[in-house]
């Protein structure tokens, strides 16, 4: 990497580079303070109606594929495996590695949404969907809705924050590719390595409260 | 009465505002103090057409039996008065406006952390506006600026999901001007420039950014789900389906209430710098003025329910929410007393941004002791959705907020534009605002407390002898709010030229000539001393 | 800013498939028969909690020197806690009042004075 | 309603004296701090104003006083806390012995129903130094019962039964506003609240035609919905149910007052009675709030045979 090149990275607001590295990742923070809060709200909608409708959300709950969530966890938290070493490979500057592992980071997801999608293709033929197709004659129907609302309200809220992340993935890989990235200055490989483990997070948090309370 | 007369042109020194004069140079600018220009236009053209929308609340409120317009229409006018003047003005206006262009020059830096994520907050917040405008125009919408459930998400046929979208997009410049200061005041400060050093309105901005992070999402989150149910009918707040309306009012008001803490917490930090200026005296309690803030910041998220007391939340939690009501007038309380105490033993001057400052000193407290009936909860019980609480949040919001922003906006007017702006019609103006505000805004409380109720396009009446008194005084508060338009536009052109420090103020922003050249600084400033050293400064504007 | 080893990352990687088994497992056991309902969900949220917080300290470096994304983490769950605790304290206690029959008998006869 | 101008509502209702006494002294309150600041702000300008070009000395300062001016008003604050909250509690605990109002919101008219049946639109007739306890809901969106003389509010939130009470202390006809916005005629849903002295009130009422009584028109209903066929038999008997503490299947208890009842009628599987199977229809969507109201009054005129003794002794 010539100098040239890391002098191009330093913005004109900055004294060194450290300090610019140290802004972006409190930049990032502070969005994903934004983001919790964000999910934090719907999740407390779910949590005031599993309080009130338990008996409802019980029942709706074993409507859902635990297996397909199961292995979407596992992909999800495989995931931010190899976007902890792509990290670790921008640490050291090994271009090749860095590329195949974020490549591999945007597959999983990709892998993810795939799952997710066999999931909601299954419950709209077995009519679970509120507003298209809803053709539930189980207890507590109206409970049961509400929890399919909320079931597609927040993994919906979660696949567009995936998806914008994979693609966040595709143009970090081509700049890596390009030979942008530094071992003095990575930190677009670590920012958005963050905000993928962020969304893992609030993945690992969806999975039980939607799949696994069958109590 | 300093004669206008075309003042000699600025030297051709280069600044931010000679550095292009192209569509593109400005449309495209990453230089904080640009696009704080563009949201200066952007949010003063809001504040106009928000008050066209309050004038004609207040010509329909003239007659009991409210013939202007309909009632349907009325209904929209009041919806989009709140909406544009909160979403639109309030939030943005100082954090946005004299934020953007103060925070890197007062820290010494060159720019703020990420100055094209700044560009990006203007685009997001004129694509926000954008959008609503389209909303009133395909017919407005008449949900009031609150969005209850279930009248917004399943009885009101008005485009609420356009206007929706568009409030949640607003949302999203909020945060990111707040990211951009949070980052910028942890890791651009200048060599000696410590947190006990920083100045007032930096701790002000500070904290309101944490409320603008940590709250909007909440909004855009509540906002999202009653788009969600107006398009896919998911139920969440429908009552039909098992839904509790109530929960909307608590995902709503938690980010709302904050809010308007972000209103007014960047008004007080500008009187925290007004005041000291032309007083000649260092701010009283320092430390306790600047944590104050962050007390605000922290305990305005813990009293969202005070607007919910008869709305059938619990007995307990109103409660709770009550008590903690109360604490947070607290931390309010204190800056007030500590502004007066800076007073004494000062060496005072009128001018136009200290007489600002005292109207903010006066308003700002009777807006917060009357928070004190609407958070008792006995009172509150009669009160609530009343007059009376129109009055108490306009007179924090306009009595408060507006008069510290026209003050700021005086006070920082030479270093922005490099011109003196006309001394005597500004205190004249001044005054007319206050003298309008006041005739506007009182009669309301004594209307709230005999019982009119908010948001009614006719009323009994005997209530209308002091609508009529309020409807005079709005009269006088437009004219107070034109001539600062008028005047401060002559003054780029005719304006004395103003040097580096007209008002030899402390602060790095004043140690760089006016305006100031786009990279703010030639060399980084180094701080040796605190924020107020007014003591060893020498006294301006000294008549014998 | 020394990024984590690898081998710790495998480590860490390998514990959170081991804490995703537990929580499958534990939701098959059938808390509502001892009316332990509360306990599932107990159990489910703590290991949730475990997982994010493995991901935090090792995968996004949460333990690096820079205590300001240490101080922003722990604001956001602070907010998130006030907005839960505040929310409930309305849910919990929304039915404590029996509107109806009033409080005691006493009440009744406090009535008159205010 | 008299045409002159006040600056205070008429006091009609018990509790409008102790909310005033409380307005008042935030009023003092507020007065004096007002005056205190607006007076110490003009005072320094024009002791202090500019004279000299001597720069003012630098105060150094002073943790004492802002200790002073931290707890005093921390101190008011707790006062008026607690004095608001103690009438608040007043306010939302209806006397056990007070007479039932059923009101029901809907879009842009008030629909009351009195304990004998009579039913008004917009019209509240209340007999002088009775206690009236009023129990809302509503039928399509949030409003708001709310009547500035009597210091009362409270909202009609779809989907549930909220309660406020009154006890008239004047006779005369004040307003009924509806306080929460809701939808284009918002300001025309005004009531007005009639009270009238007991022997008027008497004459008032037996003057006019009575519709049926909600009881009857609730016991009609209890057997035309199949009700009757199993309450009494394979399902828990209903009569002394209301107010007493249900034993639910799943170990809780609940106390059946109009909310369980209503949940009951029409998400009968949420709170399931230990000891019986859940096989309850639901009646979601097929009872109007009339209706609803009349079996409610049914269900609560069912006493058990030993409290009925009681009562009459």
């Amino acid at each position: 990497m010539c100098s040239v090149e890391r002098g191009a990275q330093l913005q004109h607001q900055f004294d060194d580079i450290e300090q610019q590295r140290q802004a972006d990742t409190l930049g990032m923070w502070a969005f994903l303070a934004t983001e919790t809060l964000f999910f934090g709200g719907v999740i407390l909608a779910f949590s005031v109606y599993r309080l009130y409708y338990t008996k409802g959300f019980i029942e709706a709950a074993h409507r859902l594929h635990l297996g397909l969530g199961a292995i979407n966890t596992a992909i999800l938290l495989g995931s931010s495996f190899t976007v902890a070493l792509a990290v670790h490979a921008a640490s050291l500057g090994k271009k090749k590695r860095l590329v195949g592992l974020l490549l591999a980071t945007g597959i999983l997801g990709l892998a993810f949404l795939g799952v997710k999608f066999c999931e909601y293709w299954s419950e709209y033929r077995e009519g679970l969907v509120p507003g298209l197709r809803f053709t539930y004659e189980g207890p507590f129907p109206a409970q049961v809705r509400l929890f399919f609302s909320f079931y597609f309200v927040m993994t919906a809220l979660h696949a567009a924050h995936m998806v914008v992340g994979i693609a966040i993935f595709a143009v970090v890989a081509f700049q890596a590719w390009r030979g942008r990235y530094s071992p003095e200055y990575y930190s677009s490989v670590e920012v958005s390595g963050l905000y993928w483990h962020f969304v893992d997070i609030v993945w690992v948090f969806l999975f039980p409260l939607l799949y696994l309370l069958r109590g | 009465m300093t004669p206008l007369e075309p003042s000699p042109p600025v030297t051709a020194r280069e600044t931010y505002l000679n550095a292009g004069y192209s569509l593109k140079s400005w449309l495209l600018a990453l230089d904080h103090k640009r696009i704080a220009i563009l949201y200066f236009v952007s949010i003063t053209l809001f504040f106009f057409v928000g008050g066209a929308f309050a004038t004609l609340v207040r010509l329909e409120l003239m007659t009991p039996r409210g013939d202007l317009v309909s009632s349907d229409t009325y209904n929209k006018l009041f919806t989009m008065h709140g909406i544009i003047m909160i979403f639109f003005f309030l939030i943005p206006s100082i954090p946005a406006t004299l934020g953007n262009f103060l925070v890197p020059m007062m820290l010494g830096a060159r720019d703020l952390a990420f100055p094209r994520l700044n560009l990006l907050s203007w685009y997001i917040f004129v694509a926000g506006g954008v959008l609503t405008m389209v909303a009133v125009v395909s017919g407005g919408v008449d949900t009031g600026w609150t969005f209850y459930t279930p009248y917004s998400s399943a009885f009101s046929n008005t485009s609420v999901v356009v206007t929706v979208v568009g409030v949640f997009v607003t949302g999203f410049s909020s945060i990111l001007t707040g990211l951009n200061f949070i980052v910028t005041i942890h890791t651009l400060r200048a060599p000696g420039l410590t947190w006990g050093r920083l100045p007032l309105f930096i701790w002000s901005l500070y904290a309101t950014s944490i409320i603008m992070i940590l709250g909007t999402p909440v909004l855009a989150i509540s906002l999202a789900l009653v788009g969600a149910e107006r398009i896919f009918h998911v139920g969440i707040f429908d009552p039909a389906s098992g839904g509790d309306p109530l929960l909307f009012q608590h995902l709503f008001w938690y980010y709302s209430h904050p809010a308007v803490y972000i209103m007014i917490l960047p008004g007080m930090g500008v009187v925290s710098e007004i005041i000291p200026c032309f007083a000649r005296k260092n701010i009283f309690g320092y430390g306790v003025v600047a944590l104050s803030s962050l007390a605000i910041a922290f305990t305005g998220f813990l009293v969202w329910g005070h607007h919910m007391f008869v709305s059938g939340q619990s007995v307990y939690s109103g409660l709770v929410f009550s008590f903690l009501s109360y604490l947070v007038a607290i931390p309010s309380a204190v800056k007030v007393f500590n502004w007066t105490a800076t007073l004494y033993k000062g060496s005072i001057s009128f001018h136009t941004p200290m007489l600002y400052a005292f109207g903010f000193l006066g308003l700002f407290t009777m807006g917060g002791l009357t928070g004190l009936f609407v958070a008792a909860l006995g009172v509150d019980v009669h009160v609530h959705d009343t007059y009376f609480v129109v009055a108490h949040f306009h007179y924090i919001m306009v009595g408060g907020m507006v008069m510290a922003y026209l003050g700021g906006v005086h006070f920082w007017w030479p270093k922005i534009s490099g011109r003196m702006y006309p001394e005597w019609i500004a205190r004249f103006s001044a005054f007319v605002v206050f003298l309008g505000f006041n005739l506007t805004f009182f009669p309301q409380y004594v209307l709230g407390y005999l019982g009119m109720p908010r948001r009614y396009h006719s009323y009994p009446d005997e209530f209308q002898v002091l609508n009529v008194l309020s409807s005079a005084g709005a009269s006088i508060l437009a004219v107070g709010y034109v001539l600062p338009l008028i005047y401060l536009l002559a003054s780029l052109k005719y304006g004395k030229a103003a040097g580096p420090n007209p008002w030899i103020a402390t602060g790095l922003e004043w140690q760089t000539p006016s305006p100031p050249p786009t990279s703010n600084f030639p060399t980084t400033p180094t701080v040796t001393a605190g924020p107020y050293e007014y003591q060893d400064m020498e006294v301006p504007f000294v008549q014998r | 800013m020394a990024s984590m080893s690898p081998r710790t990352s495998t480590i860490v990687f390998a514990v959170l498939m081991l804490l995703l088994v537990a929580t499958v497992g534990a939701a098959f056991v059938p808390y509502d028969r001892w009316q332990l309902g509360w306990a599932g969900v107990a159990i489910a949220l703590t290991i949730a909690a475990t997982k994010a917080i493995l991901i935090a300290r090792f995968f996004m470096h949460l333990s690096a020197p820079a205590p300001l994304p240490r101080l922003l983490a722990l604001m956001a769950i602070v907010w998130l806690g006030i907005l839960f605790a505040l929310s409930w304290s309305d849910y919990l206690t929304r039915s404590w009042l029996p509107a109806s029959r009033g409080w005691t008998e006493s009440a009744a006869r406090r009535e008159s004075e205010p | 309603m008299n045409e002159s101008f006040r600056l205070l509502p008429e006091s009609a209702s018990s509790v409008a004296a102790s909310t005033d006494a409380l307005y008042f002294f935030l009023c003092a309150i507020s007065a004096f701090f007002t005056l205190l600041i607006f007076g110490l702000v003009f005072y320094f300008a024009v002791k202090y104003r500019r004279r000299s070009a001597e720069p003012p000395p630098r105060l150094a300062a002073s943790n004492a006083l802002e200790a002073f001016w931290t707890l005093v008003p921390f101190g008011i604050a707790v006062v008026i806390f607690f004095w608001g909250a103690k009438l608040y509690f007043h306010i939302s605990r209806p006397p056990s012995d007070a007479m039932d109002i059923y009101v029901i919101g809907k879009q842009w008219m008030w629909k009351v129903q009195h304990p004998n049946g009579r039913r008004e639109i917009n019209e509240l007739h209340v007999p002088l130094g009775r206690a009236v306890r009023v129990t809302l809901s509503s039928q399509d969106v949030i409003h708001s019962f709310y009547v500035p003389a009597f210091r009362i509010k409270q909202d009609a939130v779809p989907g549930r039964y909220t309660v406020t009470w009154f006890r008239p202390i004047r006779a005369g006809i004040y307003h009924l506003f509806c306080a929460e916005y809701c939808g284009t005629y918002h300001s025309h849903m005004i009531g007005r609240v009639v009270v009238l002295e007991p022997e008027r009130y008497q004459a008032w009422l037996s003057g006019t035609p009575l519709d049926e009584a909600p009881e009857e028109a609730g016991a009609s209903l209890f057997a035309t919905l199949g009700c009757i066929t199993c309450h009494g038999a394979r399902a828990p008997t209903l009569a002394g149910l209301y107010g007493s503490e249900v034993r639910l299947a799943d170990g809780g208890t609940a106390r059946a007052d109009e909310q369980y009842i209503r949940e009951s009628i029409l998400d009968s599987t949420a709170k399931i009675v230990s000891g019986y199977p859940p096989i309850m229809p639901s009646f979601r969507n097929q009872l109007t709030e009339e209706q609803l109201f009349d079996l409610l009054a049914y269900i609560k005129s069912l006493k058990d045979p030993l409290e009925k003794r009681k009562a009459q002794e």
